[in-house]
């Protein structure tokens, strides 16, 4: 498999939903160190409602899909990381408007922009301790994979490697936007939960294609 | 828990059935959505004015809805951000075609929310401006004055911004007098006990009886120092002092004071809050225009208070004199000397 | 104790300390004694209005001394009558020749000192008359009303008793219309835990959390049902049963609403409580004029709430819709339909 | 010593405020059981400012001190006990006014006049388990003494022992007024502590004439 179409792409979807609902538990205690813990409840909610959304939403182009769950997205979990999660969904969608058929190359130019989105909207740049920081290095092995004609699986295996090393490092970062950089210090050594959020959604589309 | 609800699923929503039963005069909601506030009173070619921000802290944020201040509100969950969507709703039903103004506070979902509402109100050909409060000075140093919570003293900028789009004042006028607003008010709070999100049923910290955390905010952010509790003089005193330093406040200047209780804290308190307030501003020089003493921005039943300061001139003094008529706030016009 | 207070000992006088440095060009103290307060404003020639009590209780009940209200009031310690040399030297401020009626609640203490003032006043060519209010069905069954404990319904003898003396009327006129609102009024309360006198620094009764006592007083005294902690719609129809059927209130009665919270419930229960209400109302074809929610009559920091209804007519509604001016009590006039 | 003079009074107000004081803690208890606890601080401080006030007040006629005493009681402490040891001190006074000596029948008179002055300011009657309940008993008691031209002496210690009989027998009684009275049946068996102050009044007097 090295491309995705609208009936994969809703399947990853799915899995999304599956996946953000078994992290549930793991999602709410690492925001509520820091944070209101519910992160665990806005991403099962809003993948599920996505997932659903998209279910009976007959349309073949992919950016519009992406776009269609950021809608959601922005209507049914308006937290921190729902609104990031619609914005990037949003403008990634809106990159590859018009495809049918999402190549490598396309999948990193969808989550550049989403990247991109998120940062313009958050005002949060790599090493602030956000979800920036596992999706970033996500994207450039995305970028570096595709200039090197690398299979989707390939390339998508690569960036979640770096997204799960993102992760890691955010534990040496302090937190500067939300809730938690209320805690400034008392935020090294725990790893962001936006962060971990961005890998797992790198996670079910590498999962998928591994298969 | 200590509460009078029924589902805390159904709290916020409930809450608002209770509001416009109670109100059906002042206020409406659009988009058969509860939690998209409007007032019920609109005057034609004004500039309209919205907040939002999360439930649990009433009269913040939609109680400031109504004659000389508010137009819209949006509501969100308990502590949580309304939707862009619904603020969008909002806007459309406020604007006159004299553009809208978006006044809230600086969290970051609430922040991003607005900003997405804003974004999706230009593609609808509705000009928005924004103004995010910001003045809690625990809750990040001088020169990050960016960085800080917005807090009770929002309630001033709604007041004043308010009464001068009730004037008819262009969306760049109106604007122009918030901002000053947000450059010239400043909060310190303090928190003796925790409060309880109905939906988790505990307290998401702990206050311990006899203990006090200054500089706590109003979703219970960590404050600048836990200690016992002191004397209500020494209170004021740890209080009063970064406020005045912050601006500064100065020998000369007039200022408005809001003492304000987070929720369980009596208004008897308060007063003696004030007390003080008063004792040290006289002995620095600095008069006090018209005080606001009570429940202006609370977290539901926590215990303690903030303390606001508005430095005036005579554009702010005049229009915070101006009369105001909310479901939570009624004001004659004050005698401006 | 989770209090904003200096010594417990000058807790009342503080208080009046800040009041009168909050409110000068409303309030002043009469005698050199800061517990004797009176309106800034004066009306010749109008009957005076003096109620009195013991302190706590904000706004009771001095926060209602102001234009279309109350004339004076005595303040005493923290749930203590003020002494009857107090209400005299406020009875001889207010006098302008028109007499004075002294409205206030059914407590020993009060009725008392209130009683030897009178006498007092009778002494100094002062005609007084007395109006006193007790309204908490829970504290005396049918047929002993003269026992009923005077609770938050108070308000709307001081509202319109206060609106009526504004217009002039004689104090037998005033004293009539006083004693049709207390005629007409009914209140039950709930309380969800208790609060302490800040002279004694710990609770005087115990509430465990997650449990009520329904009919509890404003000082404690004993209601008439503890239970588990129920929804707020059951409570609501536990309170509002008895106050039903104590008037009894009927189909096509009209009446205000007052949901009064107690010191630490926010004001986002008292909206669900009055969801409730409402509901009920409804149901019965009783209309409601124009409900008050939000804190009237409190205990410290007390949680828990109390329901009053008062039965209008076309003179009661007139009255209560007229404006008013005090420190904690701002109206405009209500449209009257 | 069968009269009183104005000396006299004056050291039995200091007596009073001794035995209050003494007892300060006993009557916070007893009204601590169903009331605001006050009972102790304010008969002390009342009786207290009492006998500071007739301190130094130059004035031979009894009728007038005790007057007095309840004025002072009127300003300075203003619960329903002292509300009502006012009254009674004004009334009673009221009623030997002129008297620069009093003897056992105005004492009969002047306490006659006082239970009676509480009993028109509070409302309460025999058997509704109040100061009444002490007193009045002690009031009949002083006029047959006085009627029996019994001493002074005699005629309190009857009066006393009346009392104290009068404060047992408030046991038996449901609380009509003040704040005991929101506990109607779960009042009885307990006793009255207004009864025993008036119980404590009048000892006060009997010890004096007693020495
Ligand atoms: N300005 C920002 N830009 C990007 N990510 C952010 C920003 N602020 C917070 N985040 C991310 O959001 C996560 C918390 O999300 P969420 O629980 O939805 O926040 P909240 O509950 O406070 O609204 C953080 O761990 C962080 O990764
Ligand atoms: N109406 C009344 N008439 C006579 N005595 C009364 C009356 N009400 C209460 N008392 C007496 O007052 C006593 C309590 O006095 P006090 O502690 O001063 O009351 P409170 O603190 O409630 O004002 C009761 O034990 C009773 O003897
Ligand atoms: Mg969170
Ligand atoms: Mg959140
Ligand atoms: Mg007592
Ligand atoms: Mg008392």
């Amino acid at each position: 498999m090295n491309t995705l179409r609208a009936k994969e792409i809703k399947q990853i979807f799915n899995a999304l939903a599956d996946l953000m609902s078994e992290k549930k538990e793991w999602l709410i205690e690492l925001d509520g160190i820091m944070g209101d813990g519910d992160l665990g409840l806005t991403m099962s909610t809003g993948f599920i409602k996505a997932s659903e959304g998209l279910k009976d939403f007959e349309e073949q182009d992919v950016g519009k899909l992406f776009a269609k769950a950021g809608m959601i997205f922005a209507q049914s979990v308006p937290s921190t990381m729902g609104t990031l999660m619609a914005t990037g969904l949003m403008k990634g969608g809106k990159a590859i408007q018009g495809k049918q058929e999402v190549y490598l190359s396309d999948m990193a130019q969808m989550l550049n922009e989403f990247v991109e989105g998120i940062m313009a909207r958050g005002k949060a740049k790599p090493g602030d301790k956000t979800i920036i920081d596992s999706l970033y290095p996500a994207v450039q092995a995305l970028k570096s994979a595709a200039e090197e004609q690398k299979s989707l699986k390939e390339g998508l295996t690569l960036a979640y490697q770096a997204a799960v090393q993102g992760v890691e490092e955010t534990k040496n970062m302090i937190s500067k936007h939300g809730r938690a950089a209320y805690y400034q210090e008392k935020s090294l050594g725990k790893q962001d939960p936006g962060a971990t959020v961005g890998m797992l959604f790198i996670k079910a589309f590498t999962d998928y294609v591994a298969v | 828990m200590r509460k009078l609800i029924n589902d805390p699923a159904n709290f916020v929503d409930e809450m608002l059935q209770g509001l416009y039963a109670a109100h059906p005069e002042k206020l409406k909601y659009v988009n058969d959505d509860l939690r998209c506030v409007v007032s019920a009173k609109t005057k034609k070619g004004k500039v309209g004015l919205a907040t939002g921000g999360g439930s649990g802290h009433l009269p913040l944020f939609l109680g400031y809805v109504g004659e000389g201040m508010l137009d819209g509100c949006s509501v969100g969950g308990v502590f949580q951000s309304p939707s862009a969507n619904q603020m969008l709703e909002v806007t459309k039903a406020i604007d006159s075609g004299a553009g809208v103004l978006y006044i809230y506070g600086n969290y970051g979902g609430d922040v991003m929310n607005f900003d997405m509402a804003a974004e999706m109100a230009d593609l609808e050909g509705i000009r928005v401006e924004q103004v995010v409060a910001g003045e809690d000075v625990a809750s990040a140093p001088k020169g990050k004055e960016d960085k800080r919570r917005g807090v009770a003293g929002i309630f001033y900028v709604y007041k004043i911004a308010g009464a001068y789009a009730d004037e008819m004042a262009s969306l760049d006028e109106v604007k122009r007098v918030a901002e000053k607003v947000c450059a010239n008010v400043r909060t310190m709070g303090v928190a003796l006990s925790p409060c309880t999100i109905p939906e988790v049923g505990k307290p998401s910290f702990v206050i311990k009886e006899g203990e006090m955390e200054i500089g706590m905010g109003i979703h219970g952010e960590p404050g600048i120092r836990k200690s016992e509790l002191k004397p209500a003089d020494s209170v004021v005193d740890e209080m009063l002092q970064p406020i005045l330093e912050d601006l500064p406040f100065e020998k000369g200047d007039e200022v408005s004071v809001l003492i304000n209780g987070l929720g369980a804290t009596p208004r008897e308190e308060l007063y003696v809050l004030y007390r003080r307030v008063n004792q040290i501003l006289k002995e620095k020089n600095i008069k006090i225009f018209h005080p606001y003493i009570g429940e202006f921005a609370t977290s539901m039943e926590m215990a303690g208070a903030s303390i606001t300061l508005l430095r005036l001139d005579d554009e702010l003094k005049r229009l915070l004199a101006k009369p105001a008529n909310t479901p939570f706030f009624v004001q004659e016009q004050l005698e401006v000397r």
